[in-house]
């Protein structure tokens, strides 16, 4: 970035929903009041994310340091285009899923709401904070602090299996981040003494390519919230956790934050250029183009909706992987795109799957034939969704897939084209049938022959994500601005 | 005034002491009183001696108004100004953490027990400051005997594994003093920077060198490392909690400061890393250690054991870190000394609550505790988090030193001994994080707002302030790594290192 | 033999450190751990004092000569015994009996405890 | 166990007879450890502080800071010993017996002989305190005398009759009273202006030029010192050996 | 000095060590070891370290050894080894 300028706006959105813990924990007595308290934060998040968007479109980076901690590492935030992208996927999506939150959890009157939600703000600021996180020391605490915030969540059952989850869940995240993430950021900073992120990369031209690809795999698989494989298995077993927390994990905060966490590594950290030259952008799309392949194949086999899910979740991500991985401006322009563009689109299968087993109870996709003449709007929000997913219009999905293949055509990487309309035509495999057995299937389950539409706080999050996702294959400009520019171009 | 606070440091707790035998012997319950009023003084005393001492520089202060090869010299840098803050920072909250523990475990010998109390933070304080090598040995001895009686005041088992200390411990204060003799008949000098100043004249001396080694196995016999570190945990798990609140964090650290001023004030970093080549061997101690400390930690079912056994572990990080031979390893050390006296202490002081509330510290006495004491827990997660080393606690900071140590030196194998442990570290915590926070199914948890009628059954705030000060410094002293390092430690750092 | 003539003491006081940490670690029973632990220290003693022997020096208690009629007493370094080591080991022999005394405590305790003061039936009767 | 107890001991003991020819030759007088400190000592004891008996001099002045904590380390065995042992129920001071009555054994030879030495002990013990500027002994020396004269009492006769002279609180009292006399000197001289035991800034206590003064001052500190310390040792030695001999019951001597 | 007899003494200091610990009477260890403290401060009043040797006499010798009869008297046992 040329010039920057230093503001307090960054570290406001960061705190504002870690500010919103005090009162949310406070007014546990009163649910309402606690929701409010919620809402309020998330739309001065907006707010403030907004007063954000001009200077940045200007190509102006946003500064603020919070503090020296190491001679020449400091915890600072700076804003750029990418990070405001991110920020603005995971804050719009904060509402309505809290909205949603507010539905499932009293229609299945769960326990300890107060601490769900405490933890849900505290989760949000921490993507907040890996958003504008300006170098590497402080995109690793703000990554843990997401750990360990949403552990809370994915235990939150308490029961034998949501503890086995969760104690999976932490101790995948925390190993990978301490065993692999912590040394390669020493080494790093040893050989550097830096750890800013420059669009250049840091490491010059001295490092031997053989370092080079030790450090490159530590922060790959380092970042295990990206789920790449093996290291994805955290993913399904997390699924223990309530819906809205799946939704949580896997549209808005966890696992876009592991890509998030990748994507600045390879484009701030190893740089493009560099990575061309020692051909380890190869290395990153043989990764990703497996996992991309495998997952989806694995989720062929699922009859649990949710973990179905899952695994498509973690094909999506190594789409991203892999568009960065292709080293060419329009292939990361479609993985940035792809962030907010499969946010939307997972959320909505999530929500969708939550509010079938709200109304119906019913978690096997074997069991929810017929089920879409009783709830249309939600099963129609599930088209909506997995269109999204696969990447055909009219849904956004298929703008950030569509970039992403003219970044394989434009690279020549014909190998990778293969795996993204492969693996396009497996996810349509594996989405389509549930629709069609919902609406055409014969031999509804009796127990749901009197089944209704979730309640009208679960519905409408779904209805209003499934109209985001279709209004963004018409009107893509605001991200696809935000890309454009941190591409930059 | 000024000139006379290094020697405050030491001789505020020692009068205390004596007070507190007479007044204790008639009236015990001003004992504790007194003994927090003692070490305040002497914490403010260190204070203000660390914020005297510009960058490098060292304050020399006479005892009895001799110059120093032939009088005792009291020699203050801030490396042991940084070690004197810790301790008696740490001494003071455990004195207020301690009265009710002590009330409740030792009824009769209250006076007895803050007596030893203030003198063995008296024999921590003296051994860190003195510059002498004889007089350290004599205060040796008083932190020694003290421990010795304050341990085996957890009766039971305690008398054993306490024996065991003594034996062990005497060995080990003997081969220090036979080291001494050793240094003393080549050199004819008892102060450290004047050895420090004549051992050069003697390269190559045998005696010298067995000197050295007995020396550094009296030391870490006290320090308990790996393969000395036997009577440890049987002699901490035992002991009363308050004992073990004091003693657990200051002993091995102090003796952790011992081996640094031998290495690198009476002999020289130049010749320990490049004459004589121990270097691997005391690395291949210090990573078993920590290994095998990590793993005997994660067999343990209570809680206390399991951290004694962490204990040793962390010795392991810290010797580890001195051998490396590089400024950052060094750094890492130091800092790592004053970080794990910290942490120690603020867990120990939450298992103390455990053990005061709930009888005993094995994993079934943490169930549910989240809701019945969610203080307690809140400083149990801070220090835990600092034991994974997790920013921005110091143990994050005090591993990145050491990590960066031991890249520059290229020790892997210390560098994988470290990830492992705080891998396990992680695991331990999340344990007992879980069976703390998880225990209750929902089933049992009747509407959704069961936890605010659970009994709640907080540990007195007596315990608690202290638990959170410790917790907090934690943070802060994260945070303040950068002053710390360049304000204190760098400046102090020894040349011929890496 | 005219090695041993000069290192005699030295020897003796090796001989005795072994035998001590041999007691102190090897034997069976508690109050001949302690026993051994005496000798070791005492051995310890032993060498500070044999370093700082003169040959044909007397005690570090100055003398003096009566110079008409007036005191003068005579500092001679080489003509006493170095003070140095003995006043170190004066405070040795102090601790050494506090030490002595704490085990002694601690050996009475057990005794009363598990009424045997043998090592190995004591680690029988606690496990 | 015995054979690695073995294995160390041989393995220390090999060390040891290693290093015998690097050291200086048994005697000599030029060895370093005779050279270079002590014989400052030697040449300039009696010129700083007037005193002959020069390890007096060294112990209770140039190294008097090691002797005041060695005091402290008596003072902490006692205290030490006291927590461990002594019993409860053992109402303070007082002389219980919790245990079935034993018959002493008859203490009419031992008992008589006992009370025509302890006078003469106890003499002889003052004596070796005070004297201990011109002749071997001290403090130390002095009040372990002392204690031992007490203690013959407690072997001999009932330990009732010893605690009679010197009670439980009498004797914990003296502990620290020693200790607080030593430390005390060492803190009138911090009022006078001087470092933590520098005796010489007590000089104006006394008369003379200056240099006079601080020697008198050094001297007559130093004696305080040594009864300080036999305060101290005496009743140390007395209160370790009544908790060891009744094992905490302070009902009877052996 | 006259080093056989020093040398002499030495021999005794080693033989009273040994037999101290390895007396299975407790009480006759002590004294024993009482026997060898006495050696001991012998040989250094021969090395002209007075107040050392007076030292041991008293407090090595004397309470030390008071020290071990009363805990030999308190633990009526033979010691097995």
């Amino acid at each position: 970035m040329s010039q920057s300028i230093v503001s307090f706006t960054p570290l406001a959105i960061v705190l504002t929903s870690a500010l919103a813990v005090i009162p949310i924990s406070l007014s546990g007595r009163n649910p309402n009041l606690r929701e409010l308290w919620t809402f309020l934060a998330g739309f001065l998040k907006l707010m403030l994310l907004f007063s954000l968007l001009e200077p940045v479109t200007k190509g102006i980076a946003v500064q603020f340091e919070l503090w020296k901690v190491l001679p020449g590492v400091s915890l600072h935030f700076s804003v750029d285009a990418f990070g405001l992208l991110f920020a603005f996927v995971a804050c719009s999506l904060w509402i309505p899923t809290s909205l949603y939150v507010i539905g499932y959890m009293r229609g299945l009157k769960e326990h300890a709401q107060t601490r769900f939600f405490a933890c849900f703000a505290l989760a949000l600021s921490a993507t907040a904070g890996v958003a504008f996180a300006g170098n590497l020391l402080t995109l690793y605490v703000f990554y843990e602090i997401l750990s360990l915030s949403t552990f809370p969540l994915v235990a939150h059952h308490q029961d034998g299996e949501a503890r086995t989850g969760g104690r999976k869940y932490l101790t995948y995240l925390l190993a990978t981040s301490i065993g692999l993430v912590l040394p390669a950021m020493i080494i790093t900073y040893q050989m550097t003494g830096t750890l800013e992120f420059s669009s250049m990369g840091i490491y010059g031209d001295t490092v031997k390519p053989g370092t080079l690809l030790v450090l490159l795999l530590l922060f790959l698989y380092g970042f295990a919230k990206s789920g790449l494989m093996p290291l994805h298995s955290w993913l399904p077993g997390a699924m223990v956790a309530p819906t809205p927390v799946s939704a949580l994990l896997h549209a808005v905060a966890v696992v876009k934050v592991g890509v998030f966490c990748n994507l600045r590594v390879i484009t701030g950290i190893f740089g493009i250029e560099i990575l061309s030259k020692t051909y380890l952008d190869t290395v990153i799309c043989v990764i990703a183009g497996v996992t991309v392949i495998v997952s989806s194949l694995i989720a062929l086999s699922q009859d649990n909706l949710k973990r179905r899910l899952a695994f498509s979740t973690v094909g999506q991500l190594s789409y991203i992987i892999l568009g960065a991985g292709l080293a060419q401006s329009y292939a990361v322009k479609g993985a940035m795109l792809h962030i907010s563009m499969h946010a939307f689109g997972k959320i909505t299968l999530f929500m969708c799957a939550g509010a079938i087993f709200v109304a119906s109870g019913k978690k096997y996709i074997s069991q929810m034939v017929g089920l879409g003449h009783k709830m249309p709007f939600t099963f129609g929000a599930f088209l909506i969704g997995s269109l999204s997913v696969i990447g055909l219009p009219p849904a956004g999905g298929f703008i950030s897939k569509w970039l992403l293949l003219k970044g394989t055509i434009a690279a020549e990487h014909w190998p990778m084209m293969v795996v993204l309309l492969g693996s396009s035509l497996l996810n349509a495999a594996y989405f389509f049938p549930i629709v069609y057995q919902a609406f055409f299937g014969k031999g509804i389950l009796p127990e749901n022959e009197n089944v209704k539409e979730a309640p009208l706080a679960c519905t409408l999050p779904l209805c209003l994500t499934a109209v985001i996702s279709i209004v963004l294959f018409v009107y893509p400009e605001p991200f696809l601005t935000l890309a454009t520019l941190a591409v930059g171009e | 005034m000024e000139q006379q606070y290094p020697v405050l440091i030491v001789i505020i707790p020692m009068f205390t002491a004596m007070v507190l035998t007479l007044a204790g012997w008639f009236k015990p319950a001003v004992c504790q009183p007194l003994a927090v009023v003692g070490l305040l003084g002497s914490f403010l005393s260190a204070v203000a001696t660390l914020l005297q001492i510009g960058a490098g520089e060292v304050i020399s202060y006479r005892l009895g108004g001799w110059e120093p090869p032939f009088g005792i010299e009291y020699r203050v840098d801030s490396l042991n100004a940084l070690v004197l803050v810790m301790v008696s920072l740490v001494a003071l909250l455990v004195a207020i953490f301690a009265r009710k523990p002590v009330e409740k475990e030792l009824g009769n010998k209250i006076s007895n027990f803050y007596t030893l109390f203030v003198l063995l933070v008296t024999g921590l304080l003296g051994m860190t400051i003195t510059g002498d090598a004889f007089n350290l040995y004599v205060l040796l001895e008083i932190a020694a005997l003290t421990s010795y009686a304050l341990l085996a005041m957890g009766r039971g088992r305690a008398y054993m594994a306490t024996f065991n200390y003594v034996i062990l411990g005497t060995i080990g204060a003997c081969f220090y003093l036979l080291g001494v003799g050793l240094l003393l008949i080549k050199t004819g000098s008892l102060n450290m920077a004047d050895i420090g100043t004549i051992l050069p004249k003697l390269v190559g001396s045998e005696t010298v060198l067995v000197a050295f080694g007995f020396l550094m196995v009296g030391v870490w016999i006290k320090m308990a490392l790996f393969p000395f570190h036997g009577w440890l945990p049987n002699a901490y798990t035992y002991a009363p909690t308050a004992t073990s609140c004091l003693v657990a964090p200051l002993m091995t650290k102090v003796s952790v400061y011992i081996m640094l001023r031998i290495m690198f004030t009476v002999y020289s970093a130049d010749w320990i890393f490049n004459v004589i080549q121990w270097k691997p061997v005391v690395m291949v101690l210090a990573v078993v250690a920590i290994l095998m400390g990590s793993f005997f930690a994660l067999a343990q079912r209570d809680i206390k054991r399991m951290l004694t056994y962490l204990i040793v572990a962390e010795i392991g990080y810290m010797v580890g870190g001195a051998w490396t031979g590089t400024a950052a390893g060094l750094t890492g050390t130091i800092y790592h000394i004053m970080a794990d006296g910290l942490m120690t202490v603020c867990l120990f002081m939450v298992i103390g609550s455990v053990v005061y509330r709930k009888g005993k510290a094995h994993f079934e006495s943490f169930k549910d505790a989240f809701q019945s004491m969610p203080w307690t827990m809140g400083a149990l997660i801070i220090g835990g988090l600092s034991m994974i080393g997790v920013p921005p606690t110091c143990g994050f900071f005090s591993k990145w030193y050491l990590i960066s140590g031991a890249y520059q030196s290229s020790d892997y194998a210390f560098i994988v001994a470290l990830l492992i442990s705080s891998l396990v570290n992680a695991i331990l915590f999340i344990r007992i994080v879980e069976t703390a926070f998880f225990s209750a199914t929902p089933s049992e948890i009747p509407d959704p707002h069961a936890h605010h009628e659970v009994d709640y059954a907080d540990s007195p705030v007596s315990m608690l302030i202290p638990m959170w000060v410790s917790a907090l410094a934690l943070i802060a002293m994260g945070l303040y790594t950068g002053e710390i390092v360049t304000r204190w430690i760098l400046p102090i750092l020894p040349g011929g290192l890496i | 033999m005219e090695w041993l003539q000069i290192n005699y003491n030295y020897l003796l006081v090796i001989v005795l450190l072994m035998i001590g940490l041999w007691a102190m670690i090897g034997k069976n029973n508690l109050v001949k751990k302690c026993i051994g632990m005496c000798i070791f220290q005492n051995a310890i003693i032993m060498f500070f004092i044999s370093m700082g022997v003169k040959a044909g020096s007397t005690i570090p208690i100055l003398n003096y000569t009566k110079i008409d009629g007036v005191k003068t007493y005579l500092t001679e370094a080489s003509m006493y015994a170095n003070p140095l080591t003995q006043i170190l080991m004066l405070t040795a022999i102090v601790v050494g009996v506090a030490t002595l005394g704490m085990a002694l405590t601690l050996v009475q305790k057990i005794y009363s405890e598990y009424g045997t003061c043998e090592e190995d039936e004591i680690l029988e009767k606690l496990n | 166990m015995k054979v690695l107890s073995l294995i160390i001991a041989l393995v220390m003991g090999a060390l040891l007879t290693v290093i015998l020819d690097d050291l200086p030759a048994w005697g000599d007088a030029q060895s370093p450890a005779n050279a270079h400190v002590s014989a400052y000592y030697l040449e300039n004891a009696y010129k700083q502080t007037h005193v002959p008996n020069v390890v007096t001099a060294v112990l209770a002045d140039y190294r008097g800071f090691d002797t005041m904590f060695e005091t402290g380390v008596v003072f902490v065995a006692v205290i030490g010993i006291m927590a461990i042992l002594r019993r409860e129920g053992v109402p303070k001071g007082a002389k219980s017996r919790k245990r079935p009555p034993h018959q002493p054994p008859d203490p009419a030879i031992t008992g008589v002989a006992t009370r025509f030495i302890v006078p003469f002990m106890q003499i002889f013990g003052l004596y070796v305190i005070a004297h201990g500027h011109y002749s071997p002994g001290g403090g130390f020396q002095g009040g372990v005398i002392l204690g031992a004269s007490v203690i013959l009492m407690a072997m001999t006769g009932e330990l009732k009759s010893a605690l009679n002279r010197m009670s439980e609180d009498w004797f914990i009292i003296m502990v620290g009273l020693g200790f607080l006399i030593f430390a005390g000197v060492g803190l009138a001289c911090m009022f006078y202006g001087g470092n933590f035991l520098d005796y010489s800034a007590l000089a104006p206590l006394f008369s003379g030029t200056p240099q006079e003064a601080a020697i008198t001052a050094r001297y007559h500190a130093m004696l305080w010192v040594e009864i300080g310390v036999g305060f101290t040792v005496m009743s140390s030695m007395f209160a370790i050996y009544t908790y060891l001999a009744s094992d905490g019951w302070m009902d009877r001597g052996l | 000095m006259i080093w056989p007899y020093d040398f002499g003494l030495l021999l005794l200091v080693v033989i009273t060590a040994i037999l101290a610990l390895n007396l299975r009477d407790l009480m006759g260890a002590s004294i024993v070891f009482g026997t060898y403290s006495f050696l001991m401060c012998l040989l250094w009043t021969a090395m002209a370290a007075v107040d050392v040797a007076f030292t041991e006499a008293a407090v090595g010798a004397g309470v030390s050894t008071v020290f071990f009869i009363a805990t030999a008297y308190n633990i009526k046992k033979e010691a097995k080894d």
